[in-house]
């Protein structure tokens, strides 16, 4: 079945949306919205794109995997020209088959696990991400706690039902401990938990050099609060989940020795950056986190692609979206690679107070 | 007249239960209600209550229209209800049960003396007053039901089926009781199915059939009533 | 053994903020027999009205917490006029659908409204931890808070169901409204107040965990509201020592599930053992075993 | 002739209380077995304790037949299977389903197609399920209750509720039929006609009756044998006319004439 | 019996009819596959609405773990169908047959517990078998498992719909549904009528998770993608509330209640911002208005949706 062509004809682009807007995922569906919008509103006043403005179309896929799949399919019936979410990778993945069979490229902003872009049968066509897979990110976190931090022994502390955070935990594994250290345990939490203590508690005992936190912010602020007032004094290591105003928040004054990786580092001089900072609080009024800048960049990178291929046809863009080289945007210079994974830096990245302070650039 | 009930009509949904029911209660008396099941004796008293809703007609109850009164206001006035099947407390003692009975009153020593009045009339009451209400047998139970309708000292008692499933000692006493109380200055309108000790006790009665009234008159002549002896007192 | 009795510690504090909800919980459900699913988010509510208190009229705790307690309690009342009230003669099931509307919509007017976003409280109230035994036990003044204040409310409630007149009222309103009508008690008045103090408490839970964790969301409700549910069912339907016990059990196990057991299948052997207790007393720890009789 | 059922010092504490305490009664094939006693002696008890409801504290209970039954070991279904059918003292009828389901419910012990006939709607199902409907009319039709055959259970008025819980019991097809004051809420008019009805059904069905009653003038006019329970024992048996005359059941049940 | 065969016969007409269109228009494309995808999902949820129904609205057992039972049958089925490469009919069948032994097991707790009590248990007990989906790597643990061969097509769907509604209509329509009903309205009385109720409570746990079972087995191998977290607690509820919404006790109000509240949830799609509010509004208006469901405990049948008929009138006043 070929796509439907509708899109071409009038002045504007049809861009679907498919996030979790409600129930358990919403926060995180809901803030790569914001940053979808940012982005859309700032191409629009620009002009658009091969001079016509990017329509949202905006669907909750309330944070189900079925559901997601039902906007999904809804959403190439409409005929947009392509996906933008959903945030998370199995959701991402349940959604997969159906842009394959549509024919339309899909960007996701915060899917990071590795096995998004590749499928049993090669690479996922029509999947594209701007965030950094597990590997790399677990990887890199593992890297630096060995080498600069000199940790030997790790505990991590894992969210049970998050993909995400499994997948950092499983590759930081991997680097941890090929390379001389060794993970005295995994500990679980679940999301919306509030209380930590008993685990910590736990977790104190193992005396390990580093804790390995690999979850999303609410938690983690907590988390941070409540080892630190437990009188847990090792460095509390994390991934791009770290990255938002809410962990100095809830932490406050017990933010102390946290690292995390992540794809721009606050305090960064970049203009691009800046700018995008600004013009983030000047609309919402807040600190923009990892997920406002990763799906900003999605809209960006959708649109540069769009322009590359001149052609609002999905298969020529997601052409151009696979031959994407040296696209700069505000989470890195990203250039896509045969899987499909953005090849770009990472910085680690540690909370100072309530800024953030850049530590070290690890390249791929 | 302390109650009066003019063509009162009642629906349980599309079912008719009061056709238009007219009767009165002088102050002072026992007035019984007979009939057989299903005639709407227990519809009628509840309506009295306040927990059914009147389609037509109205209740005046010491000259004031209680028609669309809730039933606590309507207890306020002083009419009482000893319900069919009880509806005691269960999970309540007999003592909380009974306590229930005065919720409206706030004078500690009246409530006192009426508790231990109870008492004198029901020792076995006495004897559980610690036990959930539940548990009692049935007797009990309903002397229970009595007892507790008496802690509001009200002026009009509704009695519905006070004897039922009671052993005939009992019933012996209950009538006598429902006769005492009565003396002592409360009216009662009482429902029964024992018609015959029903109408020995009562001044006046009132035969109910299918929701209408058909007989009516003094206690003794309905007694003396072919018709009500054949239908109601087993002939 | 330091580590034991943390961990016992840790349990007893979490349980705390169970019970603090679950009496709540149950005091409505031992009146009208309604799984209020509404209770966690009216607890959301309540914390979001003492972030507003403090944020944004800078208010202190104690006027904060008051201020929390009283929205609370209308909106509970309005919760019953509006969606209960009309369904009382209805299936419970239908009430619990209904619940769980309410519980859609307060979630989800609080997301439209505050955004889905954490929020922090300010601090008006200042944490400190106390540490004991070379430093292996910790214990922070909000936990005993917290700790002191629903053991206090469980001795407040008991006394007002078991004792007061208004307390019998709804005892008996509970067991047959229309016996409770005759005996002069207004059904209506009874259950609002029911809910206003039942909401009241979810209110007041709502501030002091909100404070205490420093993080609220529209959500927060959902599983503690569940959890709160399952505490006090679990200490045994409309008895308010047992949502206290129960809340307390229910903290606890998931403490030393995941202090020495597994942190991946706390909830998971959290439930075994509640269901094993459950068959073994079937109406709940502290529940009446009314046995029907025949 | 050897009884059909037998209770030996059969005892019943409910904690501290004796609801029921070393009872011997014997109940022989085809009688009519009256059982009263003040409020509270246990009456409805001992029902309780014959079907099942509640396991004896002490003593036996026996069934007798081709083989001997213990009684205590059984489960309510079991004995009613077994041949006990009653009513119960608080109405229990099945409230929101139809005159006629309640009494096809009590043939399930007789119902002769499996769950595949069932599931599958087969012919055979057909038939037998029009087999026990008629059945089921048939009965209703003796107690007078067939035009209501769709009425909800609640929705009948109390006399008409006492009557359909007796005709549940009969479709269970019983040997022995236990009664709990099935007179209450009637009127002496109604509780004669229940009377005749009584008489008849033993004869029809070949029943054998125990029954709890306190309208004395039922009992006595058609239990053959009486027993006078009091606090939970016996404390008299024998023929309507003796029961009458004992001054222990008139100082404890009766009262002075 | 005449009567009851002509009934039977245009039933079988009527939904040869059905099936046949649908086929032709799915075929056509004109049914597209976003509306496919929902009249799926409908049927879907028509299963598990019906079988959630045979344990609460007509047993009278509070159960608030349905969605385990789906779990256990979706599973089951995905890896009988990817992992195994097995034929979908043997995934059915395995899914079928898996939850139906978990449905014994689940349903043992009811012999001693009631009502709430219950509802805990049947919520915990499917908690457990979401937490330990999550932790089995083997089926994707918490990323899920994805991938899942597309087997489920329209006829699939329509015949196990169908078999799943006429199986528990004459289940209900017969000697043994009585049983289930007289246990809900009253179990004392209806042991001293000689039903077994354990037997039945568990019969009814066990039917009702087999058929869930089989929907989960539908629905994993039509939405290729498994996630322990979409059988969760709110999951339950949803069904739960297909089965209040259509009203307890009546098969076709299930349907009725499967079918509105999916196209219900497709509505507000459009309405992404406030989706959740309006279908928290619809729940309370709609049970306001309707407490005891669509249909209450009566069955759509054709006799009443021919006005004139005698019976029909019998029917509705009831
Ligand atoms: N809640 C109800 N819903 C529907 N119908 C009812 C209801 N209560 C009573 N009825 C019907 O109203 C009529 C009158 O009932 P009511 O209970 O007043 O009779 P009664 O004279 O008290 O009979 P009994 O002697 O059996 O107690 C009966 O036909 C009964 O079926
Ligand atoms: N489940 C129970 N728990 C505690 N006590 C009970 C229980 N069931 C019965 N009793 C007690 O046992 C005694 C006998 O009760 P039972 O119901 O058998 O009396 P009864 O002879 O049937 O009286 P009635 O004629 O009033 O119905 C009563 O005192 C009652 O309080
Ligand atoms: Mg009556
Ligand atoms: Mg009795």
């Amino acid at each position: 079945k070929s796509t439907s062509t509708s899109s071409k004809g009038g002045n504007t682009i049809n861009v679907g949306v498919d996030y979790e807007l409600s129930n358990d995922l919403a926060q995180y569906g809901q803030a790569s919205l914001d940053g979808i919008k940012l982005a859309v509103e700032e191409i629009n006043k620009a002009g658009g794109v091969l001079g016509k403005q990017i329509k949202l179309n905006i669907q909750d896929n309330k944070s189900d995997a079925a559901e997601a799949t039902n906007v999904a399919t809804k959403l190439a019936g409409a005929g947009v020209v392509a996906i933008l979410g959903p945030a998370t990778s199995g959701n991402v993945k349940a959604v997969r088959p159906v842009v394959t069979q549509n024919k339309i490229p899909l960007i996701t902003g915060s899917a990071t696990a590795d096995d998004v872009t590749l499928t049993s049968n090669g690479v996922a066509k029509y999947i594209f991400r701007t965030c950094f897979n597990d590997s790399f990110q677990g990887g890199s976190m593992a890297k630096f706690a060995l080498e600069n931090l000199k940790a030997r022994t790790a505990v991590m502390y894992i969210e049970t039902t998050s993909d995400y955070s499994k997948g950092l935990a499983k590759s930081f594994k991997e680097v941890f401990t090929s390379n001389g250290g060794k993970i005295l345990g995994e500990e679980y939490y679940q999301s919306k938990d509030k209380d930590f203590r008993s685990v910590l508690t736990k977790i104190k005992g193992y005396n390990a050099d580093v804790i390995y936190v690999p979850g999303y912010y609410n938690e983690v602020g907590l988390i941070i609060k409540q080892a630190r007032d437990m009188g847990i004094t090792a460095p509390i290591l994390g991934g791009d989940g770290f990255d938002s105003e809410v962990v100095p928040q809830e932490a406050g004054a017990s933010l102390d020795k946290v690292y995390f990786t992540n794809h721009y580092s606050a305090d960064d001089t970049d203009p691009k950056v800046v700018e995008f900072r600004k013009a983030f609080k000047a609309k919402y009024n807040k600190e923009p986190n990892a997920f406002h800048a990763l799906a900003y960049d999605e809209m960006y990178f959708l649109a540069d692609a769009i322009k590359r291929a001149n052609s609002t046809d999905p298969e020529k863009i997601t052409d151009a979206l696979a031959s994407t080289k040296d696209f700069k945007g505000v989470t890195g210079t990203l250039s896509v690679d045969d899987k499909h994974n953005p090849i770009k830096s990472v910085v680690v990245v540690e909370w100072k107070g309530d800024k953030q302070v850049f530590v070290t650039k690890i390249n791929p | 007249m302390m109650l009066e009930l003019k063509d009162l009509h009642v629906y349980y949904g599309a079912i008719h239960a009061l056709q238009g029911i007219s009767l009165k209660v002088e102050e002072g008396e026992i007035v019984t209600l007979i009939g057989a099941n299903g005639a709407g004796k227990s519809t009628t008293l509840n309506t009295i209550s306040g927990l059914n809703r009147v389609q037509n007609g109205s209740i005046i109850f010491n000259g004031k229209d209680i028609t669309r009164m809730s039933p606590p206001d309507i207890v306020k006035l002083g009419i009482c209800q000893v319900p069919e099947g009880r509806r005691i407390f269960p999970n309540m003692t007999v003592l909380e049960n009974l306590e229930l009975g005065a919720y409206l009153r706030s004078d500690k020593e009246g409530i006192k003396k009426d508790l231990e009045d109870v008492y004198r009339r029901f020792p076995r009451l006495l004897e559980r007053k610690g036990q959930l209400a539940g548990t009692l047998s049935g007797g009990e139970q309903q002397m229970l039901a009595i007892g507790r309708a008496l802690m509001s000292r009200p002026r009009l008692l509704l009695m519905d089926e006070p004897s039922m499933g009671l052993a005939p000692i009992i019933v012996k006493d209950i009538f006598n009781i429902i006769k005492e109380i009565n003396q002592s200055g409360t009216t009662i309108l009482l429902v029964e199915q024992n018609a015959r000790m029903a109408l020995s006790i009562a001044h006046r009665g009132y035969v109910l059939e299918t929701g209408r009234i058909t007989l009516e008159g003094p206690a003794k002549e309905l007694a003396d009533n072919p018709q009500v002896q054949k239908a109601y007192l087993g002939g | 053994m330091g580590v034991f009795i943390q961990q016992l510690l840790n349990g007893l504090f979490l349980g705390s903020i169970y019970s603090l909800l679950a009496l709540g919980y149950t005091m409505v459900y031992g009146i009208i027999n309604l799984i209020n699913f509404a209770h966690g988010d009216v607890y959301m509510v309540g914390a979001y009205v003492g972030f507003v208190a403090t944020t944004v009229l800078h208010l202190g705790f104690v006027p904060s917490l008051i201020l929390s307690m009283a929205i609370s309690a209308v909106l509970g009342i309005v919760i019953e006029k509006v969606a209960y009230k009309p369904l009382r003669n209805s299936s419970r099931i239908t009430l619990l659908i209904t619940a769980i509307g309410v519980s859609l919509l307060l979630e989800y007017i609080t997301m439209y409204i505050a955004g889905p976003d954490t929020r922090t409280f300010p601090k008006v109230l200042v944490n400190h931890e106390y540490t004991f035994w070379g430093g292996q036990i910790s214990i922070s003044n909000m936990q005993i808070y917290i700790l002191v204040i629903s053991l206090a409310l469980m001795v407040l409630l008991q006394f007002i169901v078991q004792r007061t007149k208004i307390g019998k009222a709804m005892r008996a309103v509970s067991i047959d409204k229309d016996a409770a009508q005759l005996m002069g008690i207004n059904v209506d008045n009874t259950i609002s107040v029911t809910f206003a103090l039942g909401s009241a408490l979810a209110g007041a839970a709502g501030v002091l965990v909100g404070l205490y964790y420093n993080s609220i969301d529209p959500l927060m409700g959902i599983m503690p509201g569940l959890k709160a549910f399952i505490a006090a069912v679990f200490g045994g339907i409309g008895s308010i020592p047992g949502a206290m016990m129960g809340g307390l059990l229910l903290g606890m196990i998931e403490t030393l599930v995941s202090g020495y057991i597994n942190s991946n299948f706390r909830d998971a052997v959290a439930f075994i053992i509640l269901i094993l207790i459950l068959l073994i007393k079937p109406s709940g720890l502290l529940g009446k075993n009314t046995v029907e009789k025949v | 002739m050897p009884p059909l059922l037998t209770l030996s010092d059969l005892t019943k504490t409910f904690g501290g209380l004796s609801a029921i305490s070393n009872v011997n009664i014997e109940v022989h094939q085809g009688e009519i077995v009256g059982l009263i006693g003040p409020n509270g002696a246990g009456k409805t008890t001992l029902f309780n304790l014959i079907t099942g409801v509640y396991i004896p504290t002490n003593g036996s209970l026996t069934l007798h037949g081709e083989v001997e039954i213990n009684l205590a070991k059984a489960s309510p279904h079991e004995i009613a299977r077994m041949g006990i059918a009653r009513t119960f003292q608080n109405i229990r009828l099945f409230k929101n389903m139809t005159v006629l389901d309640n009494v096809l419910l009590a043939f399930h012990t007789h119902v002769n197609y499996s769950m595949w006939e069932a599931i599958l709607h087969l012919p055979s199902f057909n038939k037998k399920e029009a087999q026990l409907k008629k059945e089921a009319l048939d009965l209703l039709k003796i107690f007078n209750l067939d035009r209501k055959r769709d009425t909800l259970a609640k929705n009948l008025p109390y006399g008409e509720q006492r009557r359909l819980e007796i005709a549940r019991a009969l479709a269970l097809k019983p040997r022995l039929l236990l009664l709990d004051e099935p007179a209450a809420g009637m009127n002496p008019q109604e509780s004669a006609e229940l009377m005749e009805l009584i008489k008849w059904m033993r004869k029809e069905f070949n029943l054998t009756i125990l029954l709890i009653e306190h309208d004395m003038s039922v009992v006595m006019g058609i239990c053959e044998r009486i027993y006078v329970l009091d606090y939970g024992s016996l404390i008299a048996e024998g023929s309507p006319e003796q029961i009458k005359n004992d001054p222990r059941v008139i100082k404890a049940y009766l009262g002075e004439v | 019996m005449s009567k009851k065969m002509r009934v039977s016969i245009l039933n079988v007409v009527v939904l040869v009819l059905v099936y046949i269109t649908v086929q032709i228009l799915i075929s056509a494309g004109i049914i597209n596959e976003y509306i496919q995808l929902n009249l799926f999902l409908l049927a879907i949820n028509v299963i598990l609405a019906a079988s959630l129904n045979l344990i609460t609205g007509f047993t009278g057992q509070f159960s608030l773990g349905h969605a385990g039972f789906m779990a256990i049958g979706a599973y089951m089925s995905a890896i009988f169908t990817l992992k195994l490469n097995l034929p979908f009919p043997l995934g059915i069948i395995a899914a079928a047959v898996s939850a139906g032994i978990i449905g014994i097991l689940v349903g043992i707790p009811t012999l001693r517990l009631r009502g709430d009590y219950l509802a805990i248990a049947t919520l915990g007990l499917s908690e457990i078998i979401r937490i330990i989906a999550l932790n089995i790597d083997y089926i994707g643990g918490a990323s899920g498992l994805p991938d899942i061969p597309r087997y489920t097509n329209w006829t699939w769907i329509f015949f196990t719909t169908v078999a799943t509604i006429v199986i528990i209509r004459n289940f209900i329509d017969s000697s043994y549904g009585r049983a289930c009903i007289a246990i809900r309205e009253d179990e004392i009385a209806a042991e001293s009528a000689g039903i077994n109720i354990a037997y039945y409570k568990i019969l009814a746990f066990t039917m009702g998770a087999l058929f869930a079972g089989v929907a989960g087995a539908l629905y994993a191998n039509y939405f290729y993608m498994l996630k322990p977290n979409s059988f969760g607690f709110m999951k339950s509820i949803d069904i739960l509330v297909m089965v209040v919404f259509g009203g307890m006790g009546s098969i076709t109000g299930s349907i009725l209640g499967a079918a509105v509240l999916t196209l219900l949830s497709m509505y507000l799609q459009n309405f992404p911002e406030i989706r959740m509010i309006l279908y928290g509004l619809l729940l309370l208006i709609i049970m306001l208005y309707r407490p005891q469901g669509l249909m209450g405990n009566k069955e759509l049948s054709w006799k009443v949706l021919r006005r004139g008929d005698r019976n029909a009138a019998t029917i509705n006043t009831q």
